[in-house]
């Protein structure tokens, strides 16, 4: 089975794909759409989805025997099972006539992105204030989302809308998957403090979004939203690993850096650098274990140690860069000194995004530690009062 | 000693936290730094309005004679403000220099013209390593009855604004320091993209460029001013820092989340009282140098060594914690935390490291009496 | 007038006390009782307080005088209206008559022993459980404390009892000056980590103590506690203060340490030493801070920062000092070793005892950053009904 | 590589823990460190008769064949009951350095009766600076057929209740090992008062005492058996920081201030959020180390140095830190967090100082190919 799926997109992938110029065969140039369409078609993008819904009802192991074989001619469009955080959820919350609307034109199309964060609500996502309003077969909705990444290609967003105050918090939430390019939704890049702006402020007023559209339940956002998450953390974890640095075989990058401005010889940095490295290699070491665990029983508690670990590999080694480099580090004049300026800058979207160091620890002490719960005061009354700043 | 009242002392703090109030918001400092220049000349000449310039210039010359313990506290309130004007360089290290050389006559008119703001003088005090308590690497050669200077001095501060340069010198081991006008030929200023926007570094290159020599000035006259130099930088530390910890104090009484200001969650309250401690270290250790400095106590240059690493590192670590206590917001480049950090990424590394400095401390305690 | 007094406290000294042999002049030892006689008598123990009260109603500055004379004369007996824990409370607390009954005794005798923390209350104070229950015109004591020091030697305790658990914990409890020297009192010494045992455990069995002996009033003991603990923090401010090792002139022990095992041309070492001594000497320079702040405006919040920062200079010390000696640090044979493996045990006195750092922490954030209190959920609800192990 | 399935493994675990837990519970550990040999050599013989002081020695010797994969595993339970009997020396390192000698007939009769408990070996390893990367201080000369041993071997474990020893010794740089029983003339101990009481340290003194050479056992192979032992250790740290950590979670959840678990605190909750990261990475890295060094991997070094700072740092650290969060109660002598606290600053210590592997583990990276 494994060998004759192997041969088939071989096959496949060398009738369609240009893996030189990374385009359709014989295209010139790469359409996003058109490809995606090609490859949601042939059942390639979605395998282990069932044959209704786009896949081939496979078992993830033979997933990867395609995903394997996309990456090695350099071809998109795979594992969007695995990475497509909007389709995945409309797949696993949404109604048969909403998937049938919806999960072709999501496959096929750029990614979703995410109206969680608010002005207001960040580490307490569950605060949202944004409303969203029946009127006929639609929802209005009013409110500011921020810290969205790709607001500007999305053709939709995962919106997490308050629709009851006078409950609970957790319990007047409404999630839709919500038309981007309408009139009433504004996008506004965030200038961060890396020189970059992959993420924007989305202004919204008086929007439409059909009540079809709903994810879930009205009112039962909070649920719907919760799949969603677990969904991004673990694409966010998967993204850490490969992210890491000094894999097998590569000299990492801190070494070569001291390597580069002659420090090996300093003592003192020679024990810093040894600890970076170290805290580094010992999350690496954790990981493998993390996987090893949910290989064997399924799920690994260490795995939600990573990101937290991240923080402090991350601002280490930009600090312990730029002790290697020196005073030089001041000037954006060399390559060393921009990388190491930006990783400083950069380390804080480890340990504030996705849920700060703080909040980690509190997930991990509560979770993975069965500490006991702290106590929201603002769990239990109703939304409107709420008190905030 | 300083002849100031500690009355007098925040008078003057008092005036200065005024101005920079009124002239250096954050948004001017925005605008600032987007100029050419770099610098708020007009500030500049307001500061000299007030005396601000000479403050360790004699009244006699036009300033108002104070001390390091007036300078300290005034950088406080300079860098509550993150200021970054050419105070340090012009104000601090030009007039105790030139105080201290025997040719009267000229230093007499330079002090003069630095406390009417006329002259803003920049120091070019290291080589590459950017540490000033090593050896420069600019060479002075004497042909005839002129001096010629030659080599490359790194991360000089202000060089684009000033009209003239002190430039420290080595040769068969000893340290002189010559005055050098900006025009000179031979003298060229290469400046340089920093990532603290806030402030300029340059490297200025000596190629055969006539100075002048400050008579009587040698190695101990520059460890000197070099010394005050760091405890002025300390004092902007110590300033910068209890200002960023501030900012951060009001936004987790001020910012709520789970129905609660977030400053009643008991994991950033002990970040809070942990950070407090640096600040307090830092404005202490800032204060008791310039106390000891300027009463020339035997433990001085100990407890500027201690000042300058304390000051450079506490505000970069609250600067940093600052960020993270802030969450989100002080990721972008709006927010003002991110300015505080940069600047104490910069001061890491003036005048030398956190690492050389510590080991100097401890060579301080060795042969302490 | 102050160069009166120096006057006379001197002759007075000369008359009665003899420096070499520190004890009264011609008596060859010491006998404490009949000297602390002679000094309260004279007036020197509480100058601040007046006649009526043994004192002679001096400002502190004068009273320095005093102090700085017995100093001088190396005699015992000065500034207990500045250390006696339990004279101190009694004076400001006690009333006319209990002040008259129990005062010139306890100035005269050993000191008051404390009995506050219990098995079950050691951060959380107000929430002791030792019984105090009304009989005739004494009250019947059953419980336990511990963290006492001085027990064995004291004749009275400071102690804290529960008097009514129907109220809020910080309603109910009655504050006594307790009789030590009785039937139903037992003490045992704690073994502590550091080989020392200056702690023990008391166990009070069906003890009486006259009602007179209330400290404030009938369950308002919590208020009358605080008075007494802000005494004794101003106490170990004091003490840490005059602990400081390498004062002005004195080599630090751990240079002294370094140079010994001839580690100061590690350049590692030199870094961590350097670190170390300069946390010390920044709590030095802030305490200083503090006490020119208090001389100014009557108090400072930097005073508070000093036992938090001694923590880390102390745990930090130990380390670094077992890191100076080596391995044989490993073998109590040498001075050296037992002094670095002493202090590494005796730092948790500093970061556990008279409230740990994280109550420290607690305090600083609250008190002096003004940050929102904590919620104390069994703060407002009857002592019965209050969660315990 | 190992031929023990992961089952197998668990199961011999499951037996030592068993055992420990029946004959090693805290209060025996208390006793017998109060007797004279400061060994329960009862339990010894009971390892014995499972088989585990023969883990690393073959089966047709009377032991189970065991890689150093076992034995990490092993060592994770002996840590957590803090188990202070011989194994590292006698089980782990004489195996490997004795398998590795040429002289067949003489080791395998040695080998039988470590295996059958008879034997308890103690490992002479370093001089006075603990270092076993470093020369040892122990010389042998040959006069004829004989070797004759000179100096002093310092830290030796177990040195009192040993009945031999193998000592590594110098001489013109190449490293030789010897056998020597206790009872040889010019053999002498000096046991030591360790801070820690669980574990005995002494020194061993040689004065012209005549040792048996294990021939062909050089510099490689000495290295090769320190790298097990300090793996060997990391697995007991590491099982000893888990248990430890483990004490200090239940003790959070159980103890009650304010009317709440303490566990509720949220700084008590970050701390131990924090500190898990440590215990998990030093199970991590004394697993990984073992693996690597079962199947010979070309990093096995690196990652043996890694998991020696490591384990010894964290098992520190989550020590130090257990006692601050239980507060009062772990101040005593009856509670159990000191031991395990003392018993970690010992392991800093041991085969050499977490800052020497340190530097070792980046030179491994620095040649990494």
């Amino acid at each position: 089975m494994t060998a004759d799926l192997k041969n088939e997109v071989e096959v496949w992938l060398t009738e369609h794909w240009d893996p030189e110029a990374e385009c359709e065969l014989g295209k010139g140039e790469y359409d996003e759409k058109s490809w995606l369409k090609k490859v949601v078609d042939a059942g390639y993008a979605v395998p282990t989805w069932p044959e209704k819904w786009f896949g081939r009802g496979l078992s993830p192991k033979d997933a990867r025997v395609i995903e394997n074989a996309f990456q090695k001619h350099k071809a998109k469009g795979w594992g969007r099972d695995r990475f497509h955080l909007g389709a995945i959820t409309i797949y696993k919350l949404g109604s048969d006539a909403l998937k049938s609307e919806l999960l072709y034109d999501l496959l096929t199309g750029p990614i979703c992105c995410l109206l969680y964060s608010e002005p207001g609500a960040g580490s307490d996502l569950a605060g949202v204030r944004t409303r969203a309003v029946r009127d006929g077969d639609d929802f209005i909705i009013n409110g500011q989302k921020v810290w969205t990444s790709n607001a500007v290609e999305a053709e939709y967003g995962m919106l997490l809308t308050r629709t009851d105050i006078d409950v609970p918090k957790h319990q007047g939430i409404t999630f839709f998957i919500f038309p981007m390019k309408q009139e009433g939704v504004e996008v506004r890049p965030i200038n961060q403090i890396t020189g970059e702006d992959e993420f924007n402020e989305v202004f919204i007023s008086d929007a439409r979004v059909p009540a079809r559209f709903i994810i879930g339940e009205l009112n039962k956002g909070w649920f719907s939203f919760q799949t969603a998450i677990a969904s991004e953390r673990l694409i966010m974890g998967q993204g850490i690993t490969s992210r890491l640095r000094g894999a097998a075989g590569k000299t990492p990058a801190l070494l070569k850096l001291a390597h580069d401005h002659d420090k090996l010889n300093d003592p003192v940095l020679r024990q810093e650098i040894a600890q970076a490295l170290a805290y580094r290699q010992l999350n690496t070491l954790n990981m493998l274990r993390a996987k090893e665990e949910v290989a064997k029983n399924g799920s690994s508690s260490l795995a939600s140690l990573g990101k937290l670990a991240m923080s402090r590999i991350q601002h280490g080694e930009a600090r312990i860069s730029a002790k290697i480099i020196g005073p030089q580090v001041l000037i954006n004049e060399t390559e060393d000194s921009r990388n190491a300026n930006f990783d400083a800058a950069k380390a804080y979207m480890n340990s504030i995004g996705g849920g700060t160091d703080q909040i980690q620890k509190n997930i991990i002490a509560e979770r993975v530690l069965s500490l006991p719960k702290s106590t929201d005061v603002s769990r239990d009354i109703p939304f409107k009062d709420v008190k905030s700043s | 000693m300083t002849d100031f009242s500690e009355e007098d002392r925040e008078a003057i703090c008092d005036m200065f936290r005024r101005l920079l109030a009124d002239q250096a918001s954050e948004e001017k400092l925005r605008e600032i730094i987007e100029t050419p220049s770099g610098l708020d000349k007009a500030l500049w000449q307001q500061m000299a309005e007030l005396g601000l310039t000479g403050i360790m210039i004699p009244a006699e010359l036009g300033g108002i004679g104070g001390s390091i313990e007036e300078v300290e506290a005034l950088m406080e309130v300079a860098g509550a403000s993150l200021y970054n004007g050419p105070f340090i360089s012009t104000s601090v290290i030009a007039p105790i220099l030139l105080s201290a050389a025997t040719n009267t006559e000229f230093v007499s008119a330079l002090l003069e013209d630095i406390a009417s703001g006329e002259k803003i003088i920049a120091i070019a005090g290291c080589g590459r390593s950017g540490d000033w308590t090593k050896s420069p690497e600019v060479s002075a050669k004497q042909n005839g009855s002129e001096w010629i200077l030659s080599g490359s001095a790194c991360f000089v501060q202000h060089a684009r604004n000033a009209d003239a340069f002190l430039v420290a010198t080595a040769q068969e081991g000893n340290v002189a320091v010559f005055y050098i006008p900006k025009n000179a030929p031979g003298l060229d200023i290469v400046e340089h993209d920093t990532d603290d926007k806030t402030l300029r570094l340059s490297t200025v290159d000596f190629d055969k460029a006539q100075g002048i020599l400050l008579e009587g000035v040698g190695e101990e006259q520059f460890k000197s001013a070099t010394q005050s130099a760091i405890v002025a930088l300390a004092g902007e530390q110590a300033g910068a820092t209890r200002q960023i910890f501030d900012l951060t104090i009001e936004y987790l009484n001020t910012r709520f989340q789970f129905g609660q200001p977030i400053g009643r969650f008991q994991a950033l309250k002990h970040m809070a009282a942990d950070l407090l401690i640096e600040v307090e270290s830092a404005s202490s250790s800032a204060r008791h140098a310039a106390r000891a400095l300027a009463s020339k106590a035997p433990n001085a240059s100990m407890l500027a060594y201690l000042a300058k690493f304390t000051c450079a590192d506490n505000f970069r670590k609250v600067s940093a914690d600052a960020i993270q206590l802030h969450g989100g917001i002080a990721y972008t480049v709006e927010h003002p935390a991110h300015l505080y950090w940069r600047r104490a990424q910069t001061g890491q590394w003036l005048f030398g490291s956190s690492d050389r400095f510590r080991d100097l401390y401890l060579s301080e305690m060795e042969t302490a009496p």
